[in-house]
Order: C-alpha cells, then structure tokens, then sequence
C-alpha cells in the first residue's frame, strides 16, 4: 500500500523519471527544478545539472531556490559563469541532453505560450496582452536548442488550447518536419507531463497524442480539460504510481512542501 | 593625490542621466544581484520617458515601470521566478502605459555582445520561428513583423539563419560585489549579461556593497572582470540589491519582495512604497536604518557568507567608503 | 566510489587522439599557459598528420611541426614574441611541409566561439580587405581567395561585412593552473581564448599543474571558467608548460626558450631535442628530472607566486596526485 | 649637452610623445611595450595601458616582458580577461584610442606586411614564403580598430617597399578613402616613426611623406633608405632629441637595455 501523494507530486516524478543518469541537463526555477533535483536524488546521481545563469554543479540548500541566482543554490555551486556559456554554448548549440520548461497554453503540436493571454488572436496589429506573464526566459532557448525537452503543465482545458494567444517556444510548430525545415537544431518536446498524465509525440504528425493516465486520472477526464480533440493512444498506459522511494527522495528535495500545498 | 572614482548615488545619477534615454541595468537574474538603488534615485530626481533595456526584469524594473518612469522596455525574462508575476510591469504593459519588446534570455545577452563588439547584427538562431520573431510592440502596425529580428543568409551553406539587431545602451548600472575605488570590480554569483554589458554600455556606473583596496584586485585579478578602465564612476551603497540577494553578502529578503511586489499591483501600493523606500530616503545611512538593523543582520547570515570570506581583510570601514563618496561627488 | 576523471597523460593521448585529427591547443599566448606535455606525448606515440589549431603558436605547435606531426595549421600568431620568430614552424612552413592558413589572434576566439555556439559563421570586423582575407594556403589555386572569409549583408544597414567560418576542433589539450579530481578548473593569468576553445571543441583534456581538493572551487565559483561536465579527462602534470611560464606557479625558461628554439631550427637540432625531452621521457618524475630540480625551484620562486597563495591549502600532495592518475588510467 | 642615446631610442622616445595622458592604449612585446610604458612613466601616468590578452593596469617589472602572459607583466595586474575582450571589445569595436605595431615591409600608405617574405610578387597561386615571419598577431585587429595607430620600424630600403609581398595589417590600403569605402572602423595609421624620422599622411592621399629628421638623420639618408619615391614635408621638421627626463624614463622602463644595443 503506498503513501498518499498530491497530482503536483505525481507530476514531477512522472518528469523526473524522463532524465536520466549522466544527462546534461538544465532545470528552471520551480517544478522543473524539484522533478530535476528529484531524478538526481532518486536514479540519476551523475546527472550534470546546469541553470541559465551558468551556475554548475550546485545542488539546493535550505529549500527551494526563489531564482536560478538564489544564494540556496550559489551556496555550494563549484562554477558560475554566464548567461550566454549556458544558454549559448551549452543549449542553444543542441549539446545539452534535456531541459524542463513550463507553459501557460500549450497547442497539440507542443508550443508553448508564457508571454500574455489576450483572450484570442491579437490580432492584425500587436496590442497590450489581458495579462501579462513571464515572457520567454531561457525557455525560447531550451526549446530551440536542447536534444529533447519535457513541458510541466497543470492539465486545465484554458491552458491546452486549440490555439496559442502567442507562441513563445517552439514545439513541432505546425507539425511534421517544421523545425527541421526551420532549421532548429533540438529535437522538440519529447512528452508533456501534466497533473492528470502524459502526452507524447506522434513520431510522423507529430501532433501530442494521450499516452498515458496516472492511477488517479481518466482517459474522460483529460479530454473533458483538453480544449482540442486531443488523440489517444491505441495502447494507453496507467504510470505506476511512486514508490516510496521516489517519494521520500521527492520531499528530501521539496523541503519547504510546495507540491504538498 | 587620489583619482579616485567613487561618487555619491545622488551625483552619479545627476551627471550621467537624463529623460529619455536607453538606460540598462539589471543585469543579474530577476532575484540578484540588481542594482536597484540606481533605479530609486532616478525615482527621487524624477526622471522620466526611460527605455529599459534588462536581461530580465527585476524588481528595479517593476518599480521603474509601476512608478511611470519607464516608457520602452526590452527583456528576455518579465517574472519574478520564484515570486511570480511582476506586478508593476505587468500593470504598465496591460494598460499600455509600456511597450515592452519581447526576446529570450539567450538573445539579449548576444544582443549585448554584439554592441560590445561593434557588429551590425548577431547571428540568431533561437527566437526564429516564434512570435518573439513575428510580433514587436515597438512596431505594433508590422504584424507578422519582419523588422524585429532579420535573416541573414550563412555564406559558407547557403541556409538562411536570424539576426538580432544589437544593443549599446546609454549607461549601465551595474551592481558588483566589490569595487576599489579605480572601478576594478568583483562579482560572486552568476556574472549573467554583466560582462557584455559593461562592454556595450556607452557609460558605465557600478553599484557596490562595499569597497576594496586595490590590493585585493591584484591578489586576485582574474576575479576582475570589470576593469576600471571600462568605469565611469563608483557608488558605495551596502546592501544595493535589496530586497534582492547578493551571494557572498546577503540573501534575499522573501517578505519584502513580495509585499513589495504586491504593492506595485496598485496604483495606491506604489504611491505607499514610494513614500517609505524612495521619496525620503536621505542617504545610505537612512536606507540602511530603514531596512532595519536586526534584518540586516539576519539576511548577512546566509549559508553563501563564506564566499566572501578570502576578500574581507580588503574591505574598507563603512565611514571610510563614506568619507571617498563625499571626497569624490565634491570634485 | 570516486568518479574522478584523472587519468595519465599516456592513456589520455591513446584513448583521445588519432592521425590526421584536428588538434587545438596552445590556448594561452605563445610563451605562457601551453600544454605543451600532451605535444610531447603525442610524439611519443608517433600521432601524424595532425590539422593544429592554436589561437597562437606556442613551443607545442614550434616542435609538432619540427618534428613532422603537422600537416595543416590554423594560427593567429606564428611567432615566439619576445624570443623571435619559431624556427621549428617556420622551416616546416618554408618547405612546404605545412600548410600554414593565417588569420589574426582577434579572429581566431571568435572562430572558436562560433563554434561554441554553434553559429554557422561568425561576423568578421576584421582581417577583411588584407592578405588574410584573399590568400589561403589551404587553398592556394584561388588567388585572390574569395572563400576563406566571405561576406554577408548585414540586414539593418545594407552593409557588406566580413564572415569567418567556425571552429569545433575534435580535442582540445587545455593547460590549467588547478584542476579538481572531477576536472573544474581554475587558470591565474590570461585566459586568453581557453574559455571559447572548452566550449568549442568536442573533447577537452584539461592538462593541470596541480589537483586540489573541490572544497577549493566551491570557495572560488567564479574563478571555475571551465566546469567539469565539460571535460573529459584531466591529466596531472607539474611543469606542464615548461619551458613557458605558468602564472602563479613558475616563470618561463629563458634558456631553454631560446635553446630549444634554437634547435628546432635544424633537423639535426630536432632530433638532439626529440632525445632529450621527448622519446625517452618515463613518466612525471623523470621529466622533472630532467628540468632539473634546482631550476624548477628556482623557476618556482617567481613574482606572481604570491598569486598561487590563496589556493596553496587545497593542492594535492604529489603523491597522492599521482595515485589518482594511476587509478584513473586502470580503470 | 644631451646624453648620447641610440637610434631605437629615438625611435622609442618619438613614438612616446605621440601617446597623451589618460588615452586607451594597446601595447604589444618588444619596442612596442617599451614606448608606450615610456610615455606612461614620462607625461602619461594615466594612460589605460592594456594587452591584447586582457591584461589590464599592470606595469613590467623585472625588466621588458618576453610577452603578454609574461609574468613579468602578470606580476601586478588588476584584471585579466580575455583576447576577445581585449582585441574585439575594446579595439575591434573602435573604443582603443591608440595601438603600436611593427613591420617587416611598410608601403607608402602604410599597410604592414608581418607574415612573410616572398622576394616580390606572389604570384596567382599562393606559396610557402621564403622565409616566414609573425603573421598577424594583434596587429591587423588593431590596425582595422584603433582610433589611430603608430608604426615603428627600423628605417631600410628593403622593409620601405613599393609594393608589400603580402599585406597583413591594413594602413590606408590604396589610400584616398579606401579604408572608409571597405567600413573600416579605425582611423588609419597617424604615423610611421623609424630609427630616422616621423612620417605622417598626407589629409586626402593619405600617402606617407616624411615629416620629421631625427638630429642625426637627413632627408637624403632616409629618401636612401626607402624603396619607393618619398615626398617630402615642405617644412620638414627636426624632432628635437631626447630630454635628459625621458632619456632617464625610458631606461626606467628598458631596465635590460634592449633599446641600447
């Protein structure tokens, strides 16, 4: 019988699961770090996690870092360099193995919307968003660059969108060959893992298709918060749930409770 | 005889500001290493119509932009990581009060190198294909925009890449850990785009929590990555980053960050935070007391303290880096 | 369980080099900071045909081409600065037995950190309209050359400027003042281009003076230019860069600089030199024999080792360095 | 009565003179080095010396450096960089306000050939030299970038040629306004200072002519001494000789007499 567990947390394992051991990867400030610093926890202890300020080797003190520049992660770092070495040299060169962003819509071909919601298309002229969010940050990078990346997003029906408001990251764009014909040198969003399961790229379409539930999440369910006519897959999987060790490892990282809450 | 260069806060910003102009700073990620103190006397001497140009917001930024001082802005990154959305700017994008230009974290610190190099263009090859590329609020009637970011053809395969026009800003103030009074400066943490930046800027202030002898420079000069040559002036002012961290020296104050960010929301909660951490301050001493002693104390205790330690024996007394301040803005 | 990365500077040339490889190297000026042990150990194995990448020549580059090894170079210096022009390059140049393609020491780390970014070309504001631009010796029949450096338009001005192509070397031998068992790694003194030239090539070997603990990069992030997850091996080495100088550690060899100089300037000189420093050579120890004990420590009591002070606590007893290489290179 | 000095430290003092206080200024090894830490030490104390491997606010001691990592100079800098700070920041991108480089072959428009000797034309095919030389080191980055740049050169027939075996570091190029036609950010070569005399360039040729004697030369030993058909100043100057001061800050600076032999 295992341990009560939140969906965040469910989340961020299923994430962590996708690294593995000996990756170059680099992790964003939040969930992405805490699936990150959980897989080098649990299974991948030489994963060599990097942030976008260049801060290497550095693993997080006294709870969850406020920012990639956080002194809970500058405390024990062995290098720190700069924003164009990581981002530059590191990702957008196509050598990093694997990056996490999150996402404020995402479409079925995996891009990604963090800038605004304006409620719709903008339109024909460029105008003030309803909301303004984040921007792109190093995600824009993470995604044109890194071999394979992993998006963490709430499963909401106003996040997966029939289209973006803006498109702030690339995924396969208008699918298929779109970012090899645009030349992007990383391979795109290898799955996005949300609060109810996984959704994983159609290897020709590319187009995200259901691949898998968690044992607390339904097929029903997670089209009921897909605003597209989201495709299953033929074989759809339940992801097993974690493991004590994987949670004990996941709360040694989430010191402070933020996926508990 | 000293040639010294460090001046008060009130003097750098008279002598090397004005209304209108590209001013760049934040050059540390959204939670460190911001050189916010800048930001609030450009408050205090009313400057206005600013272009922003920051690697990433910071809480500099959303007070620039909550305050109405800021007309353009360009970023790479407009949160607060960890403390979510930032409020201010948010308040004056939404309302139109800010054109704020969108690219990625990797492109404004190539945008920098480029300006630092003198180039025409950066070879781009991120941004492209998304609206980063398509949309531009500097030029709103363009959309899709093809002025923004440009191609350019590689002339060794033929393929077409982007190209990102570069950045040379009017003056950078740039926050540092420790500077002597030459203008030689250290950084512990990240560098982010400070390198670049201090490269491209056409002026260059730096920001400093304390003062060195030169002494520490020469015992550790590939530490200096901003040499004096590149610096115009120096200010002294303990404690510039906050409520944002300064690893070696302070960590972040997590309740001030988000009252502060939750009163930029409003336009009432500006007019509040201006009246107690802008309009009256008078002086490092005043700010200081104003943080308040007993926090100071409690955010210089934090588990980075020890990166610090190799340079402390070269700190100047708190009175003496007063005492070059005065000297200095009186010359 | 140690997963340190120290291996011998024997198995590191057998497991990363191959004939007729693209070999960067030489990453400080010509007379400090060259890792000029692998050079020697690449002889030692009989690697041929080699396509040398240094920003500048250095001794290393001076006895490969004396030796034979070299077939192509690509350099932004070919001389030996204060001690002349490099007889042993020179003479492999004059007689054809180098194709020597020149471009400046500003050209050359932009190249590299083309490559590092993976651009398919970087903007070139320099070498255009002179020699460099229209004489290729790797491509000799077209004179004026038009493919070595090309142009492109800069899409904002209309402007033509120059294009250099990449650099992404297939090994880089680095020379490091400190490196840690995990290979982070530390230089005192210029950099140089050894920064791009780690990001830019596909392996990198650091080739260190000294191994210390990691305790010692986590009290100095900042000077850490090169993090391990970049490296692949790290070879110990004391007197790496002999008979150049190691800032921190020891000064440069003027009579060795200018014997062996000397000597490269003959095939007669070579061989003596190839006998004496190279082919016979077992091991660290014997190599420092052969330097002479009295001379390291008189070489060693130089006016930048006040600059090695800060570090001195974390540095690894010989000893004990040198298990670490034997345990490496059995694993 | 002046002190007797020799020719190289004519040339050295001269070349000095044309450096002013609180100038950026890029020195490289040898004679270079020499006169430009000799106007440091004599009229410039705040010239903002650097090298073109980033080494910045140091001064030789122990004698001239054998080159710019030398630890002669790394002895009591305050920073270093890196080359592509030092010659792209802040030469390439047209900051440097003054360089110094040598030559080997010097032309009338004052392009410098450091690579080789070909004995004349090269010819259609490109050739090993006859005897090959520095190449470009710093010097062509500095001549495209500096505000200004001065040559030293030792005054002889064959290094003041009519035509260049190969041109290395660019001077006015075919002289007019090439440089400005080609984009060149830099403002050209205001000098060629030799062991004879100054010349300077004429305002719109921009062809050399010669400007000043040494007190030990005339315009006949130098119009010898140059391969190509000098046009003389109308007022050719006389420069006057060193001052017992810089005489004695110059051998401050040249501490093992390089300049004396």
């Amino acid at each position: 019988m295992t341990q009560p567990y939140t969906r965040q947390e469910m989340m961020a394992i299923a994430t962590g699961r996708e690294i593995r051991d000996g990756e170059l990867a680099i992790f964003g400030v939040g969930l992405s770090m805490l699936a990150g610093f959980f897989a080098q926890a649990h299974h991948a202890p030489r994963v060599r996690a990097m942030t976008e300020g260049g801060v290497y080797g550095a693993t997080p003190v006294g709870g969850l870092p406020w920012g990639i520049e956080c002194n809970r992660l500058s405390a024990n770092a062995v290098s720190f360099t700069n924003a164009i070495d990581a981002l530059g040299c590191l990702v957008a060169s196509g050598r990093c193995d694997v990056g996490i962003i999150g996402a404020a819509q995402v479409d079925r071909f995996g891009n990604v919307n963090t800038t605004g919601i304006w409620g719709g298309d903008i339109g024909p002229v460029y105008r003030p968003p309803k909301t303004r969010l984040t921007g792109a940050g190093g995600a824009n990078d993470i995604a044109t660059g890194c071999k394979r990346f992993l998006i963490m997003v709430s499963h909401e029906s106003k996040r997966f969108v029939e289209r973006l408001d803006y498109l702030t990251s690339p995924g396969y764009l208008d699918g298929g060959d779109a970012r090899e014909r645009l030349g992007l040198v990383g391979g795109g969003p290898s799955a996005i893992i949300t609060t109810l399961g996984i959704l994983r790229p159609d290897p020709v379409t590319r187009e995200f298709v259901l691949d898998a539930c968690f044992p607390f999440s339904s097929v029903e369910e997670i089209r009921a918060q897909t605003a597209w006519e989201l495709k299953i897959s033929p074989n759809v999987q339940i992801v097993p749930e974690p493991t004590a060790d994987e949670l004990e490892a996941l709360r040694r990282v989430d010191e402070t409770g933020m996926l508990r809450r | 005889m000293s040639h010294h260069k460090v001046i008060s806060l009130a003097e750098a910003v008279r002598r090397h500001t004005w209304d209108g102009m590209q001013y760049a700073s934040g050059a540390a990620l959204p939670v460190g290493s911001d050189a916010i103190v800048f930001g609030r006397e450009l408050l205090r001497q009313g400057r206005r119509d600013l272009h922003a140009i920051f690697h990433c917001n910071t809480q500099q930024l959303n007070l620039l932009a909550a305050a109405g001082a800021v007309s353009r802005a360009e970023c790479g990154f407009s949160g607060l990581e960890g403390f979510g959305f930032a409020k201010g700017l948010g308040r004056a994008v939404q309302s139109g009060a800010v054109a704020l230009e969108d690219y990625s974290n990797l492109a404004m610190p190539l945008r920098l190198l480029g300006g630092a190099l003198n180039w025409p263009f950066v070879p781009a090859t991120v941004n492209v294909g998304t609206d980063l590329e398509f949309r531009s609020a500097f030029d709103p009637e363009h959309s899709p925009n093809r002025d923004k970011i440009r191609t350019v053809t590689d002339p060794f395969s033929g393929r077409t890449i982007g190209a990102f026009s570069t950045l040379q800003p009017d003056l950078a103030a740039i926050h540092v850990t420790l500077a002597d009074p030459e203008g030689n400066a250290i950084m512990l943490g990240t560098e982010w785009s400070r390198f670049e930046l201090s490269r491209a800027a056409k002026r260059v202030i730096l920001i400093a929590d304390a003062i060195v002898e030169t002494d520490c420079m020469r015992q550790f000069p590939n530490l200096v990555r901003i040499p004096g040559l590149l610096v115009e002036a120096v200010v002294y002012w303990p404690f510039a980053a906050w409520p944002q961290a300064s690893p070696g020296m302070y960590d972040g104050d997590e309740a001030h960050m988000k009252a502060m960010n939750d009163a930029l929301g409003s336009e009432a909660g500006t007019a509040a935070y201006l009246a107690d951490y802008v309009d009256g301050i008078d002086g490092v001493d005043d700010y200081l007391d104003r943080i308040g002693r007993e926090r100071i104390a409690a955010l210089s205790r934090g588990p980075t303290s020890f990166l610090l330690d190799p340079y402390r024996r070269w700190i100047l007394p708190h009175a003496d880096a007063l005492a070059l301040s005065r000297e200095g803005a009186a010359a």
